[in-house]
């Protein structure tokens, strides 16, 4: 569909780019556009950051965005335009993780999708982050399991503690 | 059947390669590959969590593989640990 | 306070600029950014619009910008940057009506403080919009009563039907 | 005393010089101003409905003035119809 865009971006290559998401969410019949970017800061549970380093697999990750992107479209039971971009490779503080863009006729719907889809990213695609610290050691961020017997035990988990998989941004 | 197995995340530190390769009986499960791969983890990687590899999902370029599921044919797969983006 | 940033623009001399809020709300403490942006979209209850035009009673919409502010800086509870600007003047379709950035340590704060903000703009501030039809006739959009009878009057009438405001981009 | 009472919205068309000046008594709160208005647009500018007044709400440049408030000292105002910003 052209109406969602999904895009890994290396960003050895290039950054990702919040202007390009807004234009490819413009649409004549939409009034309000809702957008998230998730950046690179500077501590995480006490430890201060110097980068984070993002791998992914993916054409399952692509898969996953388009995946997301119909059931943000079903969300919002009309029009909607969707811009999906996550960076891979070496990020320092303040770069650009991931740039989130959902335009539809009414704010609402906008915020829902735009919500949908960046909790349906860092829960569901395959995408990991490692943290680069000041003292030179480095960490894969606590993650989400995307195996079915774990999802469920930490969902009932969350329930119980509001959302606890570690990686809270 | 000879499958390789793309690691991801921290479980990129289980091979170096980025990778590891198993021989699995033909028309295993899932759950079999699952087992087969924590033998080798543990012969092979002591530092990784067994329970890491507990958590992880298996997946084709397409989608997430269940224990129930059939290994793909062509023997290729990830192993994908708990996901952190965003 | 630094960390709110509210304006008024002319937009026959510059359009609203979504860049500079991301600019001003970017901290390297902040890994969240939640914005929105309203655009005038060519139809509106079912009539082909050609522009809209907003007037503001703009010290008092200055005053309820920082005032909105400071309420989301309460809501987040922790540091936050805020963004707020608001079109005066004749915006042709596609123009940028309302820029609204939030930034916080964590993403949910930034929903909420940048979702708490265009909802306190659109009912609060002193803003009208007049819109223009493709035949030539233009009719001022219905609105949110700022007279505190008529405010409770309307606040009850929602809750039994929605928002009923009439201005529901 | 005079009052100045600045247009917005719908209200402009109340008097195209974007302002109704009125003579009330010392001392008025917000609400004698309001009926006074309420008789001026009704003679000078029948065209604008009684209730969108009745809707309206009068503002310093500082804040909204509710019925029981003092019109303030300097005779100026807005009065400003339902708002339809964003």
């Amino acid at each position: 569909m052209t109406d969602i865009y999904t895009a890994v971006v290396d960003i050895s290559h290039a950054p990702l780019d919040p202007a390009a998401a807004l234009d490819f969410v413009s649409d004549p019949r939409f009034g309000g556009i809702a957008t998230f970017i998730g950046r690179v800061r500077q501590h995480n549970l006490g430890r201060a950051v110097t980068g984070v380093s993002y791998d992914l697999f993916e054409p399952l990750a692509l898969r996953t965005f388009q995946e997301i992107g119909e059931r943000a479209r079903e969300e919002v039971g009309g029009p909607l335009k969707l811009y999906i971009a996550h960076a891979k490779g070496h990020l320092s503080i303040g770069d650009f993780a991931v740039v989130i863009a959902a335009a539809t006729a009414h704010r609402d719907e906008a915020f829902r999708a735009c919500r949908l889809a960046i909790e349906a990213v860092k829960h569901e695609a395959p995408i990991w982050k490692q943290e680069h610290y000041v003292d030179g050691d480095s960490a894969w961020s606590e993650g989400c399991s995307l195996c079915e017997e774990h999802r469920e035990a930490e969902r009932m988990a969350a329930n119980h503690d509001g959302d606890t998989h570690g990686h809270s941004r | 059947m000879k499958v390789r197995i793309s690691l991801f995340g921290a479980l990129r530190d289980a091979d170096s390669r980025g990778f590891i390769e198993l021989e699995i009986p033909e028309q295993s499960t899932i759950a079999t590959l699952r087992e087969a791969l924590q033998h080798h983890v543990r012969d092979h990687a002591p530092a990784i969590s067994p329970n890491l590899v507990q958590r992880s999902a298996f997946a084709s370029e397409d989608e997430i593989l269940h224990n129930h599921r059939a290994v793909p044919e062509n023997g290729q797969l990830a192993i994908l640990p708990p996901v952190s983006g965003g």
